[in-house]
């Protein structure tokens, strides 16, 4: 199996999806940020003028038109640069897009999907560091995805396109430089939880970039004995409960870490999951690391003592195993 | 002025507009009799819009409209049975009764999403162009929506989209303000809007606009026939907006029938309470259209009494089958989240 | 005390407020829906012309003129109709108000308030039915408020306009008939949940109109045998936890009925938070009732179904019991 | 042309356009440097809007600006040692440190949000207005934003707002997308907006729309004095947009001096580089104005570089001020939620 960069395999599904399916189109183009692998989508733009679209400052106008082209029979990728522009969007999101399968009777379908990068990015502050996936959780409708891999971009990313539903695919730009194994191979099943790393003390549900923290942590406390199995939903929607409570009933101690903030947030609702369906396998409290209740700061040692470090996880995880 | 065209298409406008009269004002009365709960919008006044707009269009053009669809729905030849049977949250409801009066939405009449947001379907309705422009086969979009959508800021979004990347898609105004409650005449269209006439919007985004009388149906026809040719030829959005007085049955939240239509109310509306009389004497596009096809002679009365008729017959097999159909199973409420 | 009707108590607190501080303005009118009572507001508008505005439909324009004006010294009272229709305004609510008072380090406040009337209302399907109040406890910097009862949509109202902090006010138009006793007097201190009726087998934790069923269930349980606490946290932000584990501890069994969807919902965040604070006193899984997660169905059946029904409360406090 | 001002306040002018241009190559420099981290945005080359604009304004009004809001607070007589211990996200920032470069937001100076989301403070600058104008004692609110803005809904629906409700704010509207890489002379302001020029779509909602040549500063503080003037005489809303050339060092996402600022460099600027030399020579305001206060005998160039030199000075000063000052404590991530 070859290994490759993050970056490099999404951009390698964002090629292979404008090869394979001409419905592909891509109105946006900040799928790498303000890193310098952006250079590299040029030749995306290059290759497919009349299917890649700069769309103007207008979030909410683009993403009801990426749903309305989606309506009417091909599969946009959109792009909202980050997370809390996805804000700007929110009714066409939330009131059109998820709701339109329903609300037709199953008539008309919208495979849309909406593109960002999410969370604590290293001076983002309040206003570009935002993480809606707790919130469109709530919003019926939407599929609800997020990488921590190179195999798990490049496998989601076409599924998602391949999905008939409209799909929100959470990314997160400090993953970029993570190397990693990709299979030739194709999609990855929406719906699917991952293990991450296997354990038998306590189970450390993580999502996103928070994955890669979650492992390090691993590795650091197996010195001290404590060995952690590590799972990753990889989809919230839809959410492979089974994967994680035969996890927690082989530990019986949960921690979760997750980056959105902890009121209402993605853990909480998985906590909640869980101790519905496996209470009388917990042998104590679900730990939640997740952002602090607080806007983002900007100043870098705050925004780093908010969000779920891997020293607040590794604090968790040994409490839970006490 | 009747639409230049010949008298069998003529006489089915005038069907048309009947049937959605006829149908607005027996729903409102099953309103009245407490038969169905929710709210609900009619499109009595605006048939002189709907109906012509709606006929220049191809089976596989794509339509949105908002809370105010119904008369849409029947322009393109929706069944009221099952238009009915949805708005009652029936299972023979075209969206098996999860949307009802404001969502009702028949695909396979090309709708592809009613919105009660206001100015919810713009956004869209650029979209399904832009597919149809990417497709390029001459099929448009056409977005339904009223005066009130131009508050939102999703619409200079959308004419800014559609005016840069010229996607075929037409944006049809129905303002239904003209001389409304509180309005100065010439004043702002809406009591809410500075930017006046509303063409004034599009324009400001290159797109050119129209304003037209929307109760004379041959002017509405005349004027899109034109327009729809242009965006399927590839010239990009266009806007029209067509003027026309708010039916005042439908002034409060609740709409009231003040006067029920007939062939003889064309001619003769001394019987209609006086102030709403004027209404029906200058203002109705139906009855216009009635008093055109006989001073045309296309018709006499009793013909136009003939197809009367007809259309309150089929009014009652409509709210028959409604009611006959039953409520969804309650599996159905966890069906079609996602495909 | 006096009994009023809820719609009564809550006009009383609008009239009040206009009355005893000139710095509040309301922006938008419809607080009391389709409802008869709206007319009674036209009172309000013709005694302070200057002080009500009439709007366009302009969500997004005008929540964000709202929270400028609280920016720049007013008490504005501002009405977006729908729960659903808060998302039009999202970016302003979310991206602005929730965040100046942090972002600016402490120098700038945003005293407006947000009023709305959510959930489950009898026909109003997929877009006219949003509870919008899970997604905003997920955004830190908002008050949420949720009164239940004609004396709280009084104190509570007062509190929101008092307090120098952007606060979401969430009412509910299945209340407005609601009789019950409202003091001559004053605020309600946000953050003080309230023990709807004692009770010492279950605590049945509940908001908004749902507290009205809960409360109908209690009574029907007490002929079984079955002695239901009903609390009501009347905030979510703040969020009184006092209130509740005292009586989680005295009962150790839960339920939590709610009218948002049930993913990240507020019977989410707050099974998860019992769930930390106290595991030890739990003896069985916390049961959530919230809002299927499914779009909101037109059909009547349909949207009974979905809802946090007595029904569906009933059962779960049986289960809990058991 | 200068504007018509003694030669005090033309000083004044000058040593705040100074002032900024020296802070944001020295922000630059330190960038490169290493020595702070996150995204910013200069002001370099609208410096001929911002210190003439806001050089009008009383100590009452309130502003409100966005990501490029370094210049706006510097003109305003902000402290730059405040300012950049914000952008490093040190204690004595303006805003603790909490806020950063897009969010800096001096209360104390009258500014009241400066938000990162692109068309973010419009309808917060109505709001402003609005209380303003309930207070009714000629204070004025002020939106600092740039072209792009008009393309977010939120922009139109407050014209409207504005419009309708005689609101007194100035919507300053800096356009630095002049000759902008793709534009046609003449075309589209910004390669995706369809109404341009510009002013069309304030106009469109009744609001009076001036168009001006940013880089000279004589005419900006005219038709901005009588713009001010009439809004906080009770005339309503005032779009201006003021048209520079994109300072070249900032055509990538992070900004290059190629051709650090001098007094010599206003007649000379054969020593930058070929490809900017045209920049500094033509496009740039604060050149322009320092040639300007010397042909009209106001300084000789002596005395302009005696204010440079005290302007860099006041620089350093502010830079080791601001690298003294330590992060915020811990427990300040937490405070500042809710009041
Ligand atoms: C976003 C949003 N805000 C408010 C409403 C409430 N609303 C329903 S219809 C309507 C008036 C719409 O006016 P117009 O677009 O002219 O349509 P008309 O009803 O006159 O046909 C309003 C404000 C809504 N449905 N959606
Ligand atoms: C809502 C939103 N969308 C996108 C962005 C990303 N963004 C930051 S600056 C900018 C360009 C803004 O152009 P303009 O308003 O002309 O300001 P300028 O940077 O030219 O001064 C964009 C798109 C943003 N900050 N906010
Ligand atoms: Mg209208
Ligand atoms: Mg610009």
């Amino acid at each position: 199996m070859r290994n490759l960069k993050y970056h490099e395999a999404k951009l390698e599904a964002l090629r292979e999806l404008m090869e394979e399916d001409e419905r592909v189109h891509l109105i946006g183009g900040t799928f790498f940020s303000l890193s310098p692998h952006r250079l590299k989508f040029a030749a995306i733009e290059k290759a497919w003028p009349d299917r890649v679209a700069a769309p103007p400052i207008s979030e909410l106008g683009f993403c009801g038109l990426a749903t309305g082209a989606a309506m009417a029979g091909l599969r946009p990728v959109v792009d909202v640069t980050t997370g809390s522009f996805l804000f700007e969007a929110w009714p066409q999101v939330v009131n059109e897009a998820a709701n339109v399968l329903y609300m037709s009777g199953g008539q008309v379908r919208a495979p849309v999907v909406f593109h960002m990068l999410h969370g604590l990015r290293g001076g983002g502050a309040a206003q570009h560091s935002g993480s809606p996936q707790a919130m469109l959780w709530n919003c019926p409708g939407l599929e609800i995805v997020l990488p921590s891999s190179p195999r798990d971009v490049k496998g989601l990313l076409k599924a998602a396109v391949a999905s008939d539903n409209p799909t929100v695919f959470v990314d997160h730009s400090n993953l970029f430089e993570t190397e990693g194994p990709v299979p030739d191979g194709d999609r990855i099943p929406l719906g699917q939880a991952d293990v991450k790393r296997p354990g038998a003390d306590v189970t450390l549900i993580a999502t996103s970039f928070t994955v890669q923290r979650a492992l390090a942590v691993a590795e650091a406390l197996a010195s001290d004995g404590i060995d952690v199995e590590v799972v990753d939903p990889r989809t919230l929607v839809p959410f492979d409960l089974d994967t994680i409570m035969a996890s927690v009933e082989k530990t019986g101690r949960v921690v979760i870490a997750d980056e959105t903030h902890q009121s209402c947030g993605v853990a909480a609702e998985i906590a909640a999951r869980i101790a519905e369906s496996g209470f009388d396998h917990l042998k104590g409290p679900i730990r939640r690391v997740a952002t602090l209740d607080v806007p983002v700061p900007y100043s870098q040692p705050l925004e780093e003592y908010i969000g779920p470090s891997e020293e607040r996880i590794a604090r968790a995880v040994r409490e839970a195993t006490r | 002025m009747l639409p230049a065209i010949s008298k069998e298409p003529l006489l089915d406008q005038c069907r048309r507009m009947l049937l959605i009269r006829h149908f607005e004002e027996r729903l409102i009365g099953l309103h009245h009799e407490g038969r169905f709960r929710g709210h609900y919008h009619v499109y009595i006044g605006q048939e002189g819009t709907g109906v012509p707009a709606i006929s220049l269009l191809r089976p596989d053009d794509l339509l949105f409209s908002t809370h105010r669809n119904h008369g849409h729905i029947l322009a393109r030849g929706g069944d009221p049975g099952r238009l009915l049977a949805e708005i009652l949250g029936r299972r023979d409801g075209y969206n098996r009764g999860k949307g009802g009066s404001f969502h009702t939405s028949p695909r396979e009449l090309g709708f592809l999403q009613c919105s009660g947001v206001v100015g919810g379907i713009l956004p869209l309705g650029a979209g399904a162009a832009y597919a149809a422009k990417s497709r390029g086969a001459g099929q448009i979009a056409v977005c339904l929506f009223g005066d009130g959508a131009l508050e939102e800021g999703a619409i200079p979004e959308t004419f800014n989209l559609a005016s840069l990347w010229k996607l075929p898609v037409l944006f049809l105004c129905e303002n239904n303000g003209k001389y409304g409650a509180g309005n100065a005449v010439g004043a702002a269209q809406s009591s809410t809007m500075a930017a006046y006439p509303l063409t004034d919007l599009p324009q400001a985004y290159k797109i050119p606009a129209v304003q037209v009388d929307g109760t004379d149906a041959g002017v509405v026809h005349e004027t899109l026939r034109e327009n729809i040719d242009a965006i399927r030829s590839g010239a990009g959005p266009r806007f029209i907006e067509t003027l026309t007085v708010r039916w005042p049955g439908s002034e409060t939240n609740w709409p009231v029938v003040k006067a029920p239509t007939t062939v003889e109310l064309a001619w003769d509306a001394s019987g209609a309470p006086e102030d709403v009389r004027d209404w029906y004497r200058n203002s109705d596009p139906l009855l216009r259209f009635m008093r055109e096809l006989v001073e045309n002679g296309h018709v006499d009365r009793d013909e136009l009494e003939a197809i009367n008729r007809s259309v309150t017959e089929q009014i009652s097999a409509a709210v028959d089958f409604a009611f006959d159909s039953p409520y969804p199973d309650l599996a159905e409420a966890e069906t079609d989240v996602f495909v």
